[in-house]
């Protein structure tokens, strides 16, 4: 499986936020998103999910299910958990696995940890176990393409390295996962798509097999 | 038309109201373009300043 | 996306737009001209109505081109949904605030054609009713570009209410004059008279002629001065990048 | 269909779990109900004759208000982004959400409606035909006012807006609803035919709506 972009080129609000951007992520791949703030590395998860759409060149997921859009074949990690505290956690999770056609919330419970919270409303929950639980959806829900947005913001210690073993066995089972970070993820990056590059033009740095 | 005709005044206020609003509409509409166009022109002119300047400084 | 930096058909409209204009602004000239002239001097008075009857010749056209500009508002935004053609959503933008004059001169000179018909200003006859929905749908559509900032967002809300409204439109007229029928079996004077004779029809015809040229040329201006409003906005922002 | 199925079952859980929905949109109508007295005089011969005129107008009020929030709040949870990646295109979604819109809080409403008819001193045998009327017509006013919410949402003063778009959209509702629900009172029983066109109505309004809203919701999503 193959996912490859080509001199996207993303606008928002009349001004460029990105163009000419190209990569691609194969089976087992980390692709990790560097630059600075407002270089545009949501709007490329966003764009792959399909939450927008580019304004020049395209994007193909070769060897997935041909038959669906590339966003179906997508889970989209962002900054909201998208949780409703009027519900309990398992509820939560439940509508979740219903909405995207199956699933079992003890996977999503187990994956970090959070079988004990099962009964209690959302609204209890942390900051960061409100992360784990949407963080969870991705054990639960099977899709090979994962787009994490700064998955490990506020983990601790432990829950990051969860995500860590959930990451590899994703990338294991010849899963694709793109993420922006700031941190090192402690896994070995196969590739860096750096958009700090000159006059919005990044480039693919790919990393040797070195580390 | 003879003007003492019963009603007159509220013939003459439609085409009256009708002539006024539709002047206004018109006017709003030139001074509208006119303030975009004078305010494009300016930015225009700055550019092309600021791009003699570039010229002239390399 | 619509792509707006690429300028290529804004220039050919502007090209288009400067060459039409003063033909059409001279045309308009002439038939407000020629109309009024009709209207006012030439056009017998009725036997019934008397001199009111003029009144006519500024109501009908008025709320004829009231509508007339809410279908090319709801067609240039279908043009925008399925074509994302850039011009189109900001032709319907340009043209609802001229389609708002219209409608509410329909509605004022209506009302003031009630007083000597029915005694009263204002009467719930279907057509004026209708006019009123359809000035209610200008407001809200003119609302949203208000209450929306990012213009390219602004834009595809405002075709969207513009077609909605648009399919509604015939429901409610549809719905107004049954409404209308139920309440008063047979008002007894129709909104235009019984038959309109020839010499009553010719002055309406080109008083409606009038308001349509005068519609065309304030919606080129109004469209170039959108152009050009758009291409400043994004000079702007090229500048305020710099900084 | 699962998806779907998801949806309205959670948003049912939520608005039984937060309850506040129906309450307040009820208390709305309890005040119109008391404002039109007060306005056009106590004479129950007159409040009875614009009796099921009030109940109509307070019914598309209450159900007007109490659409505002439909998609505001998953907009802001990120609900509706996660949403638009599920195996449903977000036309069905907004569907879905109307519907449960309209089971949670637009037919309550239309079945409370007439027995609060006594109020303006509605006469008892309009309550049934008024109740018929209703229920079918709270379908269009739920639709088109979920449609109202999906093109403000994200909006600071929405609500303003979403009365000036909707309620111009509610008149063939408004004016078949009541002549359905008169039952012989104007002339000939022309009841019959006007619930059949009202349903006519609802139809084109079904279709409509969650077009124009999954269109306008992914406008926002961008």
């Amino acid at each position: 499986m193959k996912l490859i972009g080509e001199n996207l080129v993303c606008e928002r609000g009349g001004r460029t936020v990105f163009s000419g951007i190209s990569f691609t992520a194969e089976s087992g791949e980390l692709l990790v998103l560097r630059g600075r703030n407002g270089a545009g590395k949501t709007s490329l998860l966003r764009m792959i999910a399909g939450l927008n759409e580019p304004v020049g060149g395209q994007m193909e997921l070769q060897g997935g299910r041909d038959d669906e859009d590339i966003a179906l074949q997508c889970q989209f990690i962002a900054h909201q958990e998208a949780f409703k505290p009027a519900m309990t956690v398992a509820e939560n999770l439940q509508f979740w696995s219903d909405f995207f056609g199956g699933g079992d919330i003890l996977d999503a419970l187990e994956a970090f940890s959070l079988e004990p919270l099962a009964d209690f409303s959302a609204a209890l929950l942390s900051a960061g176990q409100k992360r784990r639980l949407a963080l969870g959806r991705l054990a639960m829900i099977d899709r090979p393409v994962w787009l994490l947005d700064e998955p490990t913001v506020g983990l601790d210690v432990n829950s990051t390295e969860q995500l860590r073993q959930l990451m590899r066995k994703h990338l294991d089972g010849g899963g694709i996962i793109l993420a922006t970070t700031h941190i090192d993820l402690g896994i070995k990056e196969t590739a860096v798509l750096d958009f700090n590059a000159v006059d919005d033009q990044a480039e693919l740095t790919s990393i040797g097999e070195a580390e | 038309m003879d003007l003492n005709a019963p009603h007159m005044n509220f013939i003459l206020a439609c085409y009256i109201i009708s002539a006024v609003v539709l002047v206004i509409l018109t006017a709003s509409i030139v001074i509208r373009s006119r303030q975009v166009e004078k305010k494009l022109d300016r930015l225009t002119a700055a550019g092309a300043r600021r791009r003699r300047k570039a010229d002239a400084g390399k | 996306m619509a792509r707006f930096e690429k300028f290529a058909n804004p220039t050919q409209f502007l090209r288009l737009q400067g060459f039409l204009q003063p033909w059409v602004t001279a045309i308009t000239i002439i038939l407000f001209v020629v109309g009024l002239y009709l209207s006012l001097f030439v056009a017998p008075a009725d036997y019934q109505q008397k001199e009111t009857v003029r009144i006519m010749f500024v109501h009908v056209p008025a709320a004829w081109a009231g509508l007339m500009v809410y279908t090319v508002m709801a067609l240039s935004s279908a043009v925008a949904i399925i074509f994302r053609h850039p011009l189109a959503d900001v032709a319907a933008k340009s043209a609802a605030p001229i389609g708002l004059a219209f409608t509410f001169l329909s509605l004022v000179t209506g009302a003031l054609w009630g007083k000597p018909m029915w005694g009263t200003y204002w009467v719930w006859d279907a057509r004026l009713t209708s006019m009123f929905v359809l000035f209610l749908l200008y407001l809200g559509y003119m609302a949203i570009w208000q209450a929306i900032e990012d213009p390219h967002r602004a834009a595809r809300i405002s075709s969207i209410v513009a077609l909605v409204g648009f399919i509604n439109v015939p429901i409610i007229k549809f719905s107004v004059d049954w409404w209308n029928t139920l309440h008063q079996p047979a008002s007894v004077f129709k909104m235009n008279g019984p038959a309109i004779s020839p010499s009553i029809l010719i002055p309406l015809l080109v008083m409606g002629a009038a308001y349509s040229f005068l519609f065309l040329a304030l919606h080129l201006l109004a469209l170039k001065t959108e152009v050009n409003a758009r291409k400043l906005r994004q000079m702007q922002l090229a500048e305020a990048g710099k900084v | 269909m699962k998806p779907v199925i998801a949806i309205l079952k959670r948003d049912l859980l939520l608005a039984w779990r937060q309850g506040g929905g129906v309450g307040t949109a009820i208390g709305f109508f309890l005040t119109v109900m008391v404002l039109l007295p007060l306005g056009i005089g106590p004479d129950l011969g007159l409040l009875q004759k614009i009796a099921p005129g009030g109940l109509w107008i307070a019914l598309l009020l209450s159900v007007l208000l109490s659409a505002d929030r439909i998609y505001q709040i998953d907009y802001d949870d990120g609900s509706l982004e996660q949403m638009t990646l599920g195996p449903v295109p977000l036309e069905l979604v907004a569907g879905a959400k109307a519907m449960a819109h309209w089971l949670s809080s637009g037919l309550p409403l239309a079945i409370a409606a007439p027995f609060l008819g006594f109020l303006l001193n509605l006469d008892t045998k309009l309550i049934l035909p008024l109740l018929g009327a209703m229920v079918l017509g709270s379908i269009g006013l739920s639709l088109l006012a979920s449609l109202g919410a999906a093109v403000t949402v994200g909006l600071r003063k929405g609500g303003l807006l979403v009365s000036l778009l909707v309620l111009p959209l509610y008149v063939p509702v408004l004016i078949f609803g009541i002549s359905a629900s008169a039952a012989g009172q104007a002339g000939p029983d022309i009841s019959g035919s006007s619930f059949i066109i009202l349903l006519a109505v609802t139809l084109v309004i079904v279709v409509v709506t969650p077009i124009a809203s999954g269109a306008a919701l992914r406008t926002f999503m961008r």
